[in-house]
C-alpha cells in the first residue's frame, strides 16, 4: 500500500458516460494491484470534494525488471470528483493510493468461472476474466464466461474483449436482449460454476439467488461509500446476514456473495 | 535555534511529544495507516471511541460526502473494552507519541467503568471524553449540551483515577451544537478537566433526492472536514478565553496553515481529522510546518504561538 | 400536467408565486442584479436588513472565502427606513415576484418601528424578521437564542399589523446557533409567526497566519454557502416536523437537487444566498429543476413534495 | 454586464507566478470593458471556491463588425482559485462576468498622466497606458509615464511594454534600483501630472502622499474582498476619510485616491 503522486498516461472514453484512465504504476513487491482490489483518487481541489474516491483496478501491467509498470481503471461519470477526472489529461498529476482491500480468490480446478458485470463492475471483470483466462491457459480453470448487462448499446466499453464475452442490453440494441441473469437463467456452464460479478445491487442479488439454487461459490464486489479506505473509520459498513457488518475495504471490497445481506444493503 | 525549540505540549501532567494529534475515529487504533503514516511521530493519537460493551455501530449507509466535508453516522463502533485491552492496546503501548483513549458510554457509569478499567492497565497517556456524539440516541450529545451533567460526569471521572504519580489528564471534547460552548467548556474546567478539545461534529443531513430518503440510515450525522474550520476556530478562541485550562484544537485541519489558525486562534495542540482520509500524510506535514513558522518566528515554544495574535 | 401544476406557496395570507426566492443581503433590493437576473420571476425577493437608523456596517474586511463557503461580517450596513422607503421600495412595489422586508434592530422597539411605519406603505408582501444575525453586538443573536424573547417580539409584530384586509406573514429567521433549534421555532409558532426561515449563518472565524490577525475585522463573521448546507437540511427537517407552520428553507442552496433535499425536508420554499453571487442564474435554474421534479413525479403542488421522503 | 461561458483563447507565463489570460469576449454595445473595469471568474470546482475571483482587465480588443472582440487579464497565482486557473488551456470554457465597476477617467489636457504598478495592479495600468497612448497621439494629453514596482527582475512581466515605462526593482535586477516611490520623487512630469496607481497598500498610500504634495488629481483602483461584484452584499467596503465606506465593486475601484483612509484599509 502506497500513496503516489503519479502520472496519466492516457485517458480515452470507453463508453457513454465511462473512461478509461491509465497511470503509471511501479511494481512493488507482494503489493501489487490484483483483480477486485482498489486504488483511491483525489480527484478534485483542494478541499472539495474532502474524500477520495474508490476505483477498482481494470489492468494492472508489470514492467521490466525495476520498472514501473502500469495502471488502469474504467470509470463513470457520477458527479463532481469523476467529473473531475474525466478532464485529466495526460502527463497530468494524480493522487492514487493503493493497492487496497481484497481482491478476487482463483476457482476451484475444474470449474467454470462465470463472470457478472454491469455499471461501474466492468472495470473489475474485464481485469478478472483476464487473469483466469491465464488460468484456463494453464489448466488450472475451465475457460471463463463474462456476462455484461447494459442498459444499451451505448454503454457497452469499446475494449478488447476477452474471448467468452457475452453482451446483454436491455432494449437488444446489442447481443442479448435482457438482463445478465435473463441470460444466465438459459445458460449451461458445462462444469461446476464458479459465480464472480459486480455491478448494481439488483444484479448481484440476482447472482446470490442463482448461485445458492446451483449451490456453486459467489464472490461479490461490493461498493460502498468510503473514508479511510484502509479500515480505521467502519464508515464502509456492509451488513451482513449474520447481522451486523463488515468493511468493504478491508474485509472486502470482495466478499462471500452468500453471508451478504443484500435486502439491507443500498 | 532548533535545537532550543520545545514541541512539547503539556496537558495536565501529561506531556505530548508535539502539538499534532490525530482525531478520534478516524485514525482507528494506530495500526490501519500502517505503513502510509508514522504514528510514532505524532504528537498523539486519539482512538476511536471505547464504550464498555462492543458496538456494531449504525445502519448503513454510514457515510456521505458533502461540500468539503462529510457526514458519518457510524455510532461508535468499538470492539468494546475488553476487546480493546486484548487487542487493540498491545499495539497502542508500543508507540512513542501519546495515546489518548477516546471514552463513551449511554450513561455516566458506562464512561466511569471504562476509566476505571483502563486504569489498570498500562500505555495510556490520557482520555478524551466525548460528550459530543451527534450519533447515538441516548449517548454523548445529551451530556454534551447539559453543563451541569457535563460538570458531574466530569468530576466523577477525575476522581476515579487511581494510579499513583502522574495523572492521567481527563480532556472533555467539547460539541459545537450548542447555544454557548464556553458555558459547557466551563463546567468541564469547574468538573476538573485537565483541558478540553473541540470541536466534535456539527450536526447535518443529506437527502437522496433519486431515492427521496436520507442517504444515512440514521437520517442525520456530524459534519466535519474543511467545511467547519471557521466554526472550530471561532469556538477555540471564544473557549481558550473563557477557561483557563488548555484547549486543543480540530475541525477541518488541512495542513500546517489551518493548524496555525487554531494555535493562533488559543490552542496548545491541534488534531487532524477528516483530513487524513484525504491526505494521510497531512499530520506530519502540519508539523513540519509548525516548527519553520516557530522557527520563522523565532519562538522557542509551541504555547507562545496564541501570544502572536494581533 | 404543466397546466394543472400549482407552483405557488402560501405562507399565512400570502401566496407567493413559486418556492424560489433570493435571501436576505445577498440580492440588495432587486436592482442590482440587472440585468443579469429577471427578479420578477423569482417567487421572493428577501430584501437587505432595514433598520430604523442608516447604518454603515462594520470595518472592513467584511468577507472572507472559506472551504466552500464564506464568512462575512456585513454588520446590516442598510440606509435605514428612510431612505429605504424613498429610494429602495419604488422599485420593490413594481417587482411581481413577492417582496420580503428583512427587519433588525438593536431593540425590540426598533423592530416594531420599522413594521409598523411599512404597514403605511404599499408594495411590501411579508416581512422576515432577523432574530438571527451573528454580525451585530447588541442585536439579532442575543434575540434569536432566546425563546420567551422570540415569543414576545413576535406576538408584538404580530398584533401591530394594522393593514386591513389581507395580512403580511411575519416570517422568523431562525439561527443555527443554538442548542435545539425547535425551541425556538416554537416559541415564534407560540407568538403568531406566519411561518419560520431557516438558517441564517453559522458563527465563523478565519486567521490569516502571515497577518497574525483574524481576516474579518470584526473577527468572528457568519458561515454561508454549500459548506452548511448538511446543517441546514437537519434543521428544516427537525424544525417543519415540530411546528405546523410553513418552513421556508435555506443555507448552501446551489442547484435544484439541493433545493428539492429542503422541500423533501419539510420546507414549502427555499432561499438562495451565497450562490447567486457565484452563479446568479441559480435561482432560476433552481425554479426550472423544481417544475421538471414535480412534472416527472406526477405532483399538482409545491406542498407536495414533501410527503414524498421516504 | 453580462455572464458569459466564453472560451480561453490563449495562456501564458509572462513573470514568476503571474499569467496572461486571454479569453473570447464579444463586443457590446455601451458596455466594453476599459481600464480598471474589472471581470470575475469563477475559477475551481462546483463547491469551491464558493465566491467568484476578480480581475482587471489588462487588454480588450473589439472584433470585427459584428464579431466577437478578446478580453485579457494579467493574474498572479496566490491560493487555490488562481491555482486553477494557472492549470487553464486553449479552448478550455471560462465563466466569466462583467464588465463591472467605475475604470480610470481621462486626464485634463495637457496633464502628464503619471501611471504607477505594482504586483496585481500591472494588467489594468498596462491597458490604461495603451489607452492613455492613444489619447497622447491624439493630442488629447501628454504621453503618459509607466512607473512599476517588482521586487526583483523576475517579477517582471514579459509583456510589450509601452515607450515611457520605468521598471523599478527593490534589488536593482532589472532598471532603477529602489521602490517606484523613490524613482517618482526625483521624476519631473514636465506637465501637470495626474496620477494613477494599482498596486499593494503601501504603493497606494505614497501615490497619495505624492498627489496631495503637488496637488494633482490621483485615481486609485482598490483591491478589497468581494461576493457580488455588482453592489448587492456591501461586502467590498472600503473606508473612506469622511467616516464610512464605499463599494470597491460599483462605486469603485478606481477611486479618487484623496478619499480613501489608506491607514483604515487593509
Ligand atoms: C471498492 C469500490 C470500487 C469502485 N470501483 C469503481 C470503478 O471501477 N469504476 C467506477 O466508475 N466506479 C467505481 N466505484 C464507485 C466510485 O467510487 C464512485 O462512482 C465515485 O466515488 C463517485 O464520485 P463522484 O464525486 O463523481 O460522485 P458524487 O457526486 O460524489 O457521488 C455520486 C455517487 O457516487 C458514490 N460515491 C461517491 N463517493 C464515494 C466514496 N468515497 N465511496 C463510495 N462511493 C462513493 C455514491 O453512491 C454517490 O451517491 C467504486 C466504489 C468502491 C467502493
Ligand atoms: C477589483 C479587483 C481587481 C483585481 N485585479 C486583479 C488582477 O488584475 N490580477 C490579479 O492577479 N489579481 C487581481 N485581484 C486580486 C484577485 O482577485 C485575487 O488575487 C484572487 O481572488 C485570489 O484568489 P485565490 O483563490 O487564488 O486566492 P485565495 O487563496 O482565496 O486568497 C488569497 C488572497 O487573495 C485575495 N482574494 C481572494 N478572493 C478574493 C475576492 N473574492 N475578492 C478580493 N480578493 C480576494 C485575498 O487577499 C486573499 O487573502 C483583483 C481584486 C479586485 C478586488
Ligand atoms: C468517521 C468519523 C468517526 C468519528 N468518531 C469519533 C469518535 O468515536 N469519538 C469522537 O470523540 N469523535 C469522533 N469523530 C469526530 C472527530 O474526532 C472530529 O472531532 C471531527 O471529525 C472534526 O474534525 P475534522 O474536521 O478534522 O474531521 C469522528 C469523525 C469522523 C469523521
Ligand atoms: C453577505 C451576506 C449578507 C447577509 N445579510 C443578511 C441580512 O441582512 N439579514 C438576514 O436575515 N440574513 C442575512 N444573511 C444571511 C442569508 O440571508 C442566509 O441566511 C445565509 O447566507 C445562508 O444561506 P446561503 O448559504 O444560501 O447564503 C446574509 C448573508 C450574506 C452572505
Ligand atoms: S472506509 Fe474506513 S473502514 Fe472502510
Ligand atoms: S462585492 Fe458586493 S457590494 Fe461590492
Amino acid at each position: 500500500m502506497k500513496r503516489l503522486d503519479t502520472t496519466v498516461s492516457s485517458i480515452r472514453q470507453v463508453a457513454e458516460g465511462y473512461y478509461e484512465l491509465r497511470f503509471a504504476w511501479p511494481a512493488q513487491g507482494g503489493d501489487e494491484p490484483g483483480p477486485g482490489r482498489f486504488v483511491t483518487i483525489r480527484a478534485g481541489g483542494r478541499y472539495d470534494p474532502a474524500l477520495r474516491r474508490p476505483f477498482a483496478f481494470s489492468d494492472y501491467r508489470a514492467g521490466a525488471a525495476g520498472e514501473g509498470g502500469e495502471a488502469a481503471i474504467v470509470f463513470q461519470v457520477r458527479g463532481r470528483g469523476t467529473a473531475h477526472m474525466a478532464g485529466l489529461r495526460p502527463g497530468d498529476s494524480l493522487d492514487a493510493l493503493g493497492p487496497l482491500g481484497k481482491g478476487f480468490g482463483r476457482p476451484a480446478r475444474g470449474a467454470r468461472p462465470v463472470l457478472v458485470a454491469g455499471g461501474i463492475g466492468v472495470g473489475p471483470m474485464l481485469y478478472l476474466a483476464a487473469t483466469l483466462a491465464e488460468d484456463a491457459a494453464a489448466g488450472l480453470c475451465e475457460a471463463p464466461i463474462l456476462a455484461m448487462g447494459f442498459r444499451n448499446a451505448a454503454f457497452a466499453p469499446d475494449i478488447d474483449l476477452p474471448a467468452g464475452a457475452v453482451i446483454c442490453t436491455d432494449d437488444g440494441s446489442s447481443g442479448f436482449k435482457g438482463t445478465v441473469a435473463d441470460w444466465l437463467a438459459g445458460f449451461d456452464p458445462g462444469s461446476p460454476p464458479a459465480f464472480y460479478a459486480c455491478g448494481p445491487a439488483p444484479m448481484m442479488a440476482a447472482v446470490a439467488r442463482l448461485a445458492e439454487a446451483r449451490r456453486a461459490p459467489y464472490e461479490a464486489a461490493v461498493e460502498q461509500w468510503m473514508a479511510c479506505g484502509v479500515g480505521a473509520c467502519a464508515g464502509c459498513a456492509v451488513p451482513v446476514k449474520s447481522g451486523g457488518f463488515v468493511r468493504a475495504c478491508v474485509d472486502g471490497p470482495v466478499l462471500d456473495g452468500s453471508i451478504v445481506d443484500w435486502e439491507a444493503s443500498r | 535555534m532548533i535545537g532550543s525549540m520545545d514541541m512539547g505540549v503539556r496537558i495536565g501532567d501529561l506531556v505530548m511529544p508535539n502539538p499534532v494529534g490525530v482525531a478520534s475515529g478516524t485514525f482507528g487504533y494506530g495500526q490501519e495507516y500502517e505503513p502510509l503514516v508514522d504514528a510514532d511521530a505524532l504528537g498523539a493519537l486519539y482512538t476511536k471511541a471505547v464504550t464498555p460493551e462492543p458496538r456494531r455501530g449504525n445502519p448503513a449507509p454510514r457515510l456521505v460526502d458533502t461540500p468539503a466535508g462529510m457526514l458519518n453516522s457510524i455510532g461508535l463502533a468499538n470492539p468494546g473494552l475488553d476487546a480493546f485491552i486484548a487487542e487493540k492496546l498491545p499495539g497502542l503501548r508500543a508507540r512513542r507519541c501519546s495515546v489518548v483513549v477516546n471514552v463513551a458510554g449511554k450513561t455516566e457509569d458506562d464512561y466511569l467503568r471504562v476509566l476505571e478499567r483502563l486504569e489498570a492497565e498500562d500505555g495510556i497517556d490520557g482520555y478524551e471524553i466525548n460528550v459530543s456524539c451527534p450519533n447515538v440516541a441516548h449517548g454523548g450529545l445529551a451530556f454534551g449540551t447539559d453543563p451541569a451533567q457535563v460538570e458531574r460526569l466530569t468530576r466523577r471521572l477525575a476522581d476515579a483515577r487511581t494510579r499513583g504519580g502522574a495523572r492521567r489528564p481527563i480532556i472533555v471534547k467539547l460539541s459545537p451544537n450548542v447555544t454557548d460552548i464556553c458555558v459547557v467548556a466551563k463546567a468541564a474546567e469547574a468538573g476538573g478537566a485537565d483541558a478540553v478539545s473541540c470541536i466534535n461534529t456539527l450536526v447535518g443531513m443529506v437527502i437522496d433526492v433519486k431515492a427521496k430518503r436520507t442517504t444515512l440510515a440514521m437520517g442525520t450525522g456530524g459534519l466535519s472536514g474543511p467545511a467547519i474550520r471557521p466554526v472550530g476556530v471561532a469556538c477555540v478562541y471564544k473557549v481558550s478565553r473563557a477557561v483557563s485550562i488548555p484547549v486543543i484544537g480540530l475541525g477541518g485541519i488541512c495542513d500546517a496553515d489551518d493548524a496555525l489558525q487554531y494555535l493562533l486562534a488559543g490552542a496548545v495542540a491541534v488534531q487532524l481529522g477528516t483530513a487524513v482520509f484525504s491526505r494521510p500524510e497531512a499530520p506530519l506535514e502540519a508539523l513540519e510546518g509548525i516548527r519553520a513558522f516557530m522557527e520563522k518566528e523565532g519562538l522557542s515554544s509551541v504555547a507562545d504561538i496564541g501570544a502572536l495574535l494581533l
